[in-house]
Order: C-alpha cells, then structure tokens, then sequence
C-alpha cells in the first residue's frame, strides 16, 4: 500500500499503463513538464519523447490527434487542461470520436481517454474554469464517463479507461488533486460501470459523483447526529450507468436525493432521477431531490462561490427537509 | 522540404470569378504509360457519380447527396500514389475517394441506397462513406473536422516508424475553420508525414470562395504560416495531381513532414445533388466543362493514338456496369432494424446503464 | 391572415423585425442567397448589405461577432446552418455569451439570437447534421432556448427572442420547414417561457416541445380512440422553462409522459421527469415515463432512423403500457 | 494598407531562446513630450501588479492570478492612442489593459481580493475584469475566444460608421487556436476596423513558443496568410508601441481594415503568481531583465536629463498609493452572497423556470 494523492494516483496508472502497452501515448499542453496539475510527471522523462506529446494550444488538433491515432491502433491519452476547455474541441469530443464507430458500421474502434481537470470544489477559477460539465458528455452517446471521487478511483478508474476500447472522458476534480490516500500497489483497475455504496443506510439514498462523494459522506455523518442513516452510493462512471445499484438503494431506503455539481437545469441528476421515478416509482415513499450547483455561471469571490456551490450544509438541510416532510406528509 | 512546382501555366484562365490561370483546357497529352488505366478509373467514377445523381433525383436516395463530378482527376491522380497501407480521409463530398482506393462500388451504391450490404451498414450513408480495408479512413460531414484527425493518423505512424502516409482531401471553404488552422499547424509542428490536398473548386455551397477570404488563394496562401510550401496544381489534370502529390508523399514518406497542396478543379453540378447550382454564371460553367478531366485526358489519349472506340467502350462498360449493379442493389432488403441498436461500443452494443 | 411555411415564417419574423429595429443585423454561411434551407430568403435584397453579412465557414468567428456586436448594443441574429454545428463553436455558446453579463458584473448585456436546424424527423442527415441538441443548451445557464413547433410558433418565438435582451438559441426543426399553418398578420410575439396546452385531456399530460408536439398530438388522436383522453403540452421554450404550466396539468391528469428527440441518456426529458419527481409527487399515481430519441448516434438508412427516431407508435405504446401498467398495479 | 515599420533592431540580441533581435537594452530616449506621462502610467502598473502579487503570496486572492509585469509599455502605449469610445479587450493576463484604459484601480483591486465594490461585483475575479465605461470590454480566460468578440465589436462600429476602433491583445500561445484564425480571417474578409496585437512573450504557459511554431515568429509570419503586413515592434519600448499602434489604429479608423501586430515583450514573473517560471533559464530571464520597459524609459528620461528624484517619487506615490487602497479594500465587507443570485439574466435575476 502507498500512500498517494489524487494527481499521483494519476501520474501512476499513466505510468503502469505505458509501461504495460507501448500503445499508450500521451498528448496535451505542457503534459512533458509535467502538466499545471502535475498530473503527468516523470513520464516524459520515464518514457521518452515518443510516447509524450508537448502540444501547442490547440484543443481541436489534440483531440483529433487523438482519434485519429486511435483509428489507427494507438492508445492516446490526451489532457484537455481544464474541462471548460472541451467547448474549444466539442465537435471532436461531441460529433466525431463518440460517432465515428457507428456511423462507420463498427469499421472502426476508438480506445482513447480524454481527461483533465473538472468542478469548482470552491478554488476560485470561475465560469471560464470552474465548471462542472460531466453533463455536457453525457448529452452525447458513445463516449463513457468516469469520475473518480477518491485517489484510489483516479487510479483504478483511468486504468480501465486507457484499457477499454471505448473512448472514455476521465473528469479529474481539481480541488481533489491533493486529497491523499493509501492506494492498493499492485495492479489496480476499477471496472466502469460499477457504483459503490460508500456507507450503507436506511433512511435514504445519497447519489453522488466525484467531490460530491465526500460532500455527502461528511453530510451523512452530520445526519446521524440527527437520527437520519444515510445511505451513500458513489456512481464512479456515468457511462456505463449502474442504475440497477441506485434502484436497488432506493428498493432499501425509498428516499432518493441526488447530489451532483452540474447546475440544476440540465445535470446528470436529473437523469438518475428521471430514471427513480419511471423504474422506483413504487419504491418511493417521498419526492425525489436534486441538490445541484448553483445555476448560475460560477462566480469567483469566496463568498459567492461558497453561495452556489454545493456544499455539506445544503445536503445535509435538503436531507432533513425531506424527512421533515415525509412526517408531515405521512404524520 | 521543396516538391515539383505545378503544371504550367497557360498565363490567361478563364474570365470572371472563379478565373485560374492554372487550369487550361488543353488535352493531357500522356507522358506516363498508365494513363488508359487512370482513364478508366476516372470513368468509373464518372458513372457512379452519374448513377447516384439520376438515383437521387428519382427520390431513390434517403439524405444528402454530394457528388464528385469534375474532381476526378484528384482522387485517382492521389490514390494513384498511394501505397495500399497508407491512409485516406476525406469529406461528405467522400465516394470518389472511397472507390479510387479501392472500396468496393456495390457496397457503397447500397449504402447511398440503403440497402443491406452498405459498406457502413446503412449508419453512414453517403456523407460518411468508409472503408478501413482499403486505407479510406472514412468521410467527415463537418468542414474541417477531419484535418485533426489526419493528423492523428500520421501521427501514429510516425510514432510506429511505419512510413505509411496519411492523405486528407478538403474544400476550399475549409481552409476558413479553425480546425483547418489548428491540424496544418500541428502537423508542421511535429513533422507528420500527411498531404493536406485541398480541392479548390472555388465555392462554398453558393458563395464564391473569393469572397469570403482575404486572399486569392485558400490553401496556397495560407502555406507559409506553417512554414510550407506553396503548391499550386491543375486538379483537372490527372498526370499533374499524380506528379505533384507523388512528390509530397514520397517527401512525407522520406521524413520530410507535411505538405499543403492546392489543386483547382470545378464541381460539374450543384453543391449537393438536391442543388441546381443556379447562382453560377453559364458561361463560367461552359469555360469549365471545356476543362472537364475526362475530357482533357481523353483528347490527349486521342492525340497519343488511341481509338476512340476503345475510350468509348471504356465509358460504356463503366456505365453497363453500373446499372446492373443498381438493380442487384435495389433487390436487396433494407437493413434490419435490429442492426440500429449495434456498433455504439466496441463490444457491439448500445447500452449505456444497466 | 396569411399561410405561411415554417421556413417562410422565419424569414417573415427576420422581416418585421429588421424593418422595426435598425439594430437586428444578420450573419452566416450564405444567409445573403436566403440560406440553404432558405429561411433568409430575400432579406439581403430588401435590407441591403449592411444588414445581412455572408461569412466564411468560421462558426467560431460567426458567433463570436455576434456576441461582440451585441456587446456593442447591436442586436445580431446569426445563423449556425445545422445545430451539430454549435459544436465547432461550442466554446462561444456555452463559454463566453451566456456568462458574460455575469462575469462583469452585470456592465453587459447579450442581446443576440442563434438560430439553425435541428433534429432528425426523417430526413436521413444522420449522425453529423441530425441531431437533437437542446439538451446541450440546457446544460448551460444563461442562454435562453426556444424550439417552435408550428409557422406561427416560429414567428412569434423568433420575434420575441430578437426582441429578449438576453441571449436565445432558437432551435428550428429542419423536418417542419415545410409545413404549412395560417399565421396571424400583424405583429405576432409569443412570450417566452409560457407553454401551451395544445391538447386538453383528462387521462395522462404528454409534455412536447417541437416536432414531438405534433408526434403527441397524433398520439393523442390514436389514443382517443381507445378511450385514453391525453392532455398534450407544448413547452415552447426550454429556457425560461414554463414548469407550472406542467405540474398544473399533472395535478389534474395524475399521468406524465415525456416525448423528446434529445437522446435518453441525458435529454430535457429528464429536467422535466426530475421536477415532477420532487414537486409533483403526491399528485403522481404512476411513473414517470420518457420516450426519447434512441440512445446511439443517428443512422441514415430509412429501416434504421426509423427504428430510433421517436415515433407516434412509440408514444401510443408508452401511454397504453403505462396506463395498463396502472391498472394492474392498482387493480 | 501599410503602416510603419517596426523600431530599429540592434542586430544582435540576448543568446538563446528566445532570441529576439528587435528588443534592444538601450535606453528609450524620449522623442515624445508625453513620455514622463507614459512612465508614471507603466509605473502605476508595475506598483499594481507587485502589490497583487504581493497579496497572492500572502494567501489573500482566491483563484488565480495572471500578471502583467513585463508588458506595461504595450498595454499604456496602445491605450495612449485610443480615443476614448474605441473598443479593447484581452485575456486573463488583463489588469494591466484594464488600468490602462482608466478603470478604477480600487475596483479593481477589490475584485482581486473578492471585496464589495470589485469592478465584476466579485463574479469575475482577476480573469475576468472588465470596465466598459471605460472602453475595456472584458479579458477572457480561454485562449482565443475573445478574438472573433473583437470582431464584433469592430462589425458593430463598422455597421453604425461610428470611426470606433477594437484593440485586441493576445499571448503568442493564443496563435495556435483555431479562434484566432478565423477571427483574423473574418477580419480582413470584412475589413474590420480591429487591431490585433499579439504580446509575444516567448512562452505558453511552460513551453517556449518556439516549441510549438513551425514559423519563427508567431504573429508576424502568420499575417500574409490573411493578406495582412507583417509589422513587428519592440514591446518593451513604450514609444515603439506608441508609433506602430498609432499608425494601426490610424488606419483602421480610416478605413483601411485590420492589422495583426507582433509586440516583443518578456514576462518578468511566472504564467500566473503561483508559477515561479523554473523552467526558464536564469541568464534568459537576467538578458531581459535589462530590457524591463520601465528601466529602458527610465534610463532615456534621465539621459533627457529628468532627475532621478523625480522618477523615483513617481514610483514611490505609485506604491504608496496601492498600500493605502489595499487598505480600504480589506476593511470592505465580502460580497453579499445574494448577490450570487443576480446578474444572469438582463431582469437583473437568475430564474429559468416558473
Ligand atoms: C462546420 C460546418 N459548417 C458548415 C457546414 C455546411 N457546409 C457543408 S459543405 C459546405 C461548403 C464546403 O465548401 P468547401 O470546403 O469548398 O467544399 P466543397 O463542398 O466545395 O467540396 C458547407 C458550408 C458544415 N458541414 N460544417
Ligand atoms: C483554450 C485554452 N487552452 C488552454 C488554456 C490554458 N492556458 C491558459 S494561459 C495559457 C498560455 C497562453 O499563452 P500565451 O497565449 O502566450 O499568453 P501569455 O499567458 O503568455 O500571456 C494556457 C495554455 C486556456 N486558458 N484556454
Ligand atoms: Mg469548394
Ligand atoms: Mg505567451
């Protein structure tokens, strides 16, 4: 067991995977000095200029570059620094690389990973860097989305995606990256597609993603302090969905409340939600709740932020919310 | 790296806008014995493109439709220096690029149609024609979008030392996108071994090309801002395409990076096959049926000697076998509607949760 | 009263907007021949060139101008040919004009409309030029969205969002152009975020928005004549987002069915399913069910679009499963 | 159009990358009266810019910060030749361009330490600052984007015949970017009264330019591909800035269209305050250190024989000033955190639903 941060564990499953298979390239805006977050150091120097691209700032040409090299049998993995930053390559992410299998009738396969740094996590980079757009991927199909709330998953979670033959967007929360943790040693892959219940409860079901993972646990301790067990189910990919994990909490607790950091209008809440009450609709004893970031664009000064992010207090209020409701309404 | 200059000039050019000084209406005498072979192979093009308008304009073809009429000379004169292993990629505007390297024409006249047998499964259609086995690495339908991707490509073989070369066909209205800026780029950067060739027929949809850059020429002027050449060829004239992009693949192939080539050459028809291409002047559309490839090559095929009987019966076979082929195809079903829910991922699938 | 196509309607609204306000100005790829769906249509002629500006194939630079312009207080109208192609400009869109006004403070305003074709409805465009893509405009505050179902709906939603002081995305639908409606002759402005009841019924609320409102409307028709009275609301606008007008009719139908071109892995369809799920719970007495667009990029061939496409059959299959699904639960 | 040439070049330059023959140690001799007024600018700046770096070693900015050091005689000498209706606009490294054109230096600086009375209300931050009463209509945090809004702007002036003229600053970096491409490109299509300037500075972030340019120069040898001049000025030399800006805006007031123009400059600190700039060699950083901007000036004003005292009072009220306004910036309040919730929509709220 090492002890690593979240960008480490980062560093570390590119480097176990480029030793694994020399198909494994990186690409990306300063990734051979070891990229702004420091998410790629040492693997220029580990493995040689062939296999870490140094490019110039041109979204489109390192996602496309990226395709194209997969199409042809490559491996890439490309840093889009910040995730706001998809907008400047979209219709690579969004039109071509999620498309490109199906339209061709299954001539080709696209195993690549796009990841860089996502969320707000309250650090003060703004609407242009701050945004949380795991939402935006996930109004496209055929591209998966993993989102690691913890360094083990940013591990784990970015090996099976440079593994799987799927293009695959990893979401890096930058205010996780030094968030540190005991990682397993030896080999470590997380499949996608496979939810984890963090802390079990009966009351009701916390949904979470990424930074929200954390937010409810703290939230779900608080909530004991009132009587209310909290169950917690950490999604780790949205693409595969495991919504039979959420149905199945839900089976047990028969509240839902989704907490995620895409803003309230359109966010990937609002698809687990839909799905509870078309598929958990008899399971449920109470409305389903979303707890969403503020939908505004982010502002920048600390108690601003702090407004619209999201944020134990309001899950825990939320929470207690609907279980005050419920007694009324059932009482 | 410095390749062939392009074909001589004939100093004049037709008048009006598009006017190209490069591009005459003289025969293409042949000084490359496999011209009767690159003739047919334009005359092959010639009728599928022929057959899919008539096809379309009977209803018989589902989506747009964009044909290659008139640029013929391009995708063989390319294709022609192509080895089998290298890459192809290329536009909506994308079946003459497909079957110059040797895509099967039945397959893809069932996609155009529809029917089972398509070469991309009936989910393609005409715009996104492909066909990895024979190095065509499909048909993009945003403008510009596939120059990163080509880049890509070659980038993959440049790390894999394979010396294969990646080939991108685009508009002349491309060259005006950011994806068009950011993939030359790129490729000078790193010293790809991709020919970016760029097929300047002088319009984007109705608008001239003339009026919407600042330069006279989309490509060839853009060539120094990454450090390149500018190449200049007579798109119409398949023995000159064949000289000037042979020279920028072999440089490619020998380590000498990217080149930008432009090739001027004129649509036959409208912009897409539902299009009558009415805002172009007549007497511009004459001056350039008068330059038309299959003309030219032909005329220098007659010079050289060879009886117009056998050009004839090239022409008619091309055409014979088309329409037999049309009526194989259209006995054919329709895809199964089964098939719409496989191919998302690559375990065959489509499911996205459990 | 004039019949007017929809495609005629748009450029009607362009009209009397530019001749009422010497602001409203025009831009895009071949707008000044009348477009490629001719939706400009003698506008050049009539305002000159000062008024309507072809532009190279550059949509970053087409939107950015008009943000720019807005900015400058004109009241730009841009023309994005086909909505897929909000992609190529993506960073425009959901990057700088919906947070400008924001991000400074409010010193700004972005009085702009983007408009094109969108959705598939048939016409075999596939994956790259077929798509559905309101979903990606919801994923962003501060961009209004508009998607008219009928002529006069699309007159009078382009002319009130030329008129909004905020941003608006008015999603025309390219299979609609050609229908045929009686457009009301003098100046004609539908409010936006008001829904309208296009259908009265006492069974279940079908929610619609552009081309699905019509699919619904046969639906209904179909379902009448197996005694299943649906009531059928036609959103208009996503953003502002006329929620009441949905939980009213919930409240009186008990029944909810979504019906969205959007795929079904994160569609509008889901922001609405979420609100009934939290707001209209004890009014719900049966699941919440969304029919969206097949969830795999959108195939060409007539046998395999049509398998995908959202579809009057499908409807009428959802609504009687649900309302059987309904009696056997409670019978 | 043609405007004049860029400064005289000393023919040598400081060793190394980057290598930059037209940037000069020598002093800049004053041939402008308003030169002493042009120092006190820069030296507002240069106060400015150490205090906010000041304040973000000690923990006291949320968020990022991108100073300007280094560049202070582009940003006040191509303010010093806008009217005061032009247009600017530029990037997240933008206090500099804002100050310049006359933004409250104290609502600036409230923005920076999130305070009531932030020039953004505290919603942009120092990436965002903007003032469009005076003129700076925003800087933009992704590279590029704001590029095509310059064009707007300028289309607006060029649609009401206002004689507005845009001034847009950009990093060398940024030329990589599709958005830079069209917007250029747009620009001279339409002949847009725009000045583009491009503050070359050597480096994106990390990673020297020269890496990631297949040309040498990034602006400069990108212009002829949009059928601009290549104009090239030393950055550090606020009378340079001064002519060859003037001399843009001059014509692009005049009608002549857009310029792109390539001012040579160095960042004195890192990308942003938390960078400590390793990756740049010491003697580099030393070479260029000599060329400060407001050394050169300064060295030129006492050759014209301005005493020393002066200038250094100049200095001294700059940051005695900036020590007092820190102060009354922090006895301010945070803002309201219901102001979170206004300014979305032009109703002043932030509703999307009823
Ligand atoms: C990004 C984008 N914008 C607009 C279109 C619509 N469109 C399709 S083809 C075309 C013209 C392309 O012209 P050119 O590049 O010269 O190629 P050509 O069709 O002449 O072969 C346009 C504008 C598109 N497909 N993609
Ligand atoms: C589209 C985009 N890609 C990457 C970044 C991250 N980034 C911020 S500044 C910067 C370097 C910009 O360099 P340059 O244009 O030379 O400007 P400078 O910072 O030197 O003033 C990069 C890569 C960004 N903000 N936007
Ligand atoms: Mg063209
Ligand atoms: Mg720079």
């Amino acid at each position: 067991m090492a002890e690593l941060t979240y960008r480490q564990a980062i560093a570390a499953a590119l480097a176990q995977e480029m030793a694994r298979d020399e198909r494994v390239v990186l690409l990306g805006e300063d990734v051979a000095s070891g990229g702004v977050f420091k998410t790629t150091t040492g693997l220029r120097e580990r493995f040689g200029p062939d296999r870490v691209w140094n490019t110039p700032i041109s979204e489109q040409a390192i996602a496309g570059a990226a395709m194209g090299a997969a199409m042809a049998g490559l491996r890439p993995v490309a840093e889009i620094m910040f995730s706001d930053f998809y907008a400047t390559c979209w219709d690579q992410v969004a039109n071509e690389i999620p498309k490109v299998r199906y339209m061709t009738g299954g001539q080709l396969s696209m195993p690549l990973v796009l990841r860089g740094a996502n969320g707000s996590g309250g650090l003060g980079f703004g609407s242009q860097h701050g945004q949380s757009v795991e939402n935006w991927a996930m109004c496209v199909p055929g591209i998966k989305i993993a989102s690691p709330a913890t360094p083990a998953e940013a591990f784990g979670l970015l090996a099976a995606a440079i593994r799987d033959n799927d293009p695959v967007i990893v979401f890096e929360h930058k205010a996780l990256y030094s968030r540190k943790e005991q990682c397993p040693d030896d080999e470590h892959v997380i499949p996608l597609g496979r939810a984890a219940v963090v802390r079990p409860g009966r009351d009701c079901t916390l949904v979470a993603l990424s930074i929200t993972v954390g937010i409810c646990l703290a939230a779900a301790d608080e909530l004991a302090t009132h009587g209310i067990e909290a169950e917690v189910i950490d999604l780790r990919t949205l693409v595969p969905l495991d919504a039979a994990a959420v149905l199945a909490s839900v089976a047990r607790t028969s509240r839902l409340v989704v907490v995620e950091e895409n803003p309230g209008q359109l966010g990937w809440g609002a698809s687990i939600a839909a799905i509870a009450a078309q598929e958990a609709f008899y399971d449920l004893t109470a409305p389903v709740i979303r707890i969403s970031g503020g939908n505004v664009p982010l502002p920048v000064a600390a108690s601003l932020e702090a407004e619209v992010d999201v944020s134990v207090p309001r899950v825990v209020a939320g929470v207690r919310a609907l279980l005050g409701q419920l007694r009324q309404s059932t009482g | 790296m410095s390749h062939e200059a392009a074909s001589a000039s004939d100093g004049a050019g037709p008048p009006g806008v598009p006017s190209d000084p490069d591009v005459p209406s003289d025969p293409d005498v042949p000084s490359d014995p496999d011209v009767p072979d690159l003739y047919a192979r334009m005359s092959y093009l010639r009728a599928f493109e022929e057959r899919a308008d008539s096809l379309y304009r009977q209803g018989m073809i589902h989506g747009p439709v964009h044909l290659g009429l008139g640029h013929e000379a391009i995708a063989i004169g390319a294709a022609s220096v192509l080895r089998h292993d290298d890459y192809s990629i290329g536009t909506y505007r994308g079946h003459a690029h497909a079957l110059a390297r040797g895509a099967p024409p039945e397959a893809v006249l069932a996609e155009l149609l529809g029917r089972a047998g398509g070469i991309c499964a009936g989910k393609g259609g005409s715009m996104h024609i492909t066909s990895t086995e024979h190095g065509y690495y499909g048909s993009y339908a945003i403008v510009g979008a596939h120059l990163p991707i080509a880049c890509g490509l070659a980038w993959a073989a440049r790390i894999r030392h394979t010396s294969q070369v990646t080939a991108c066909f685009f508009g002349d209205g491309a060259t005006n996108i950011g994806a068009f800026h950011e993939a030359v780029n790129l490729a000078a950067v790193w010293r790809l071994p991709v020919v970016f060739v760029c097929e300047n027929n002088w319009y984007m949809e109705y608008t001239p090309i003339a009026d919407v850059i600042p330069v006279a020429l989309p490509a060839a002027d853009r060539a120094a801002a990454y450090g390149l050449d500018r190449i200049i060829v007579d798109g119409n004239d398949v023995q000159a395409v064949r000289r000037v992009v042979g020279s920028a693949v072999a440089a490619a192939r020998g380590g000498q990076g990217p080149s930008l080539i432009e090739a001027h050459t004129y649509r036959l028809k409208g912009h897409s096959a539902a299009d009558g291409g009415a805002y172009r002047p007549a007497d511009e559309v004459a001056r350039w049926r008068e330059r038309d490839p299959l003309l030219r090559t032909r005329k220098g095929l007659l010079q050289a000697g060879l009886p117009a009987a056998a050009l004839d019966e090239i022409d008619r076979q091309a055409r014979d076998d088309l329409i037999a082929m049309t009526e194989r195809v259209l006995a054919q079903p329709a895809p199964d509607p089964a098939t719409a829910w496989t191919d998302v991922w690559d375990d065959g699938g489509w499911q996205w949760r459990n």
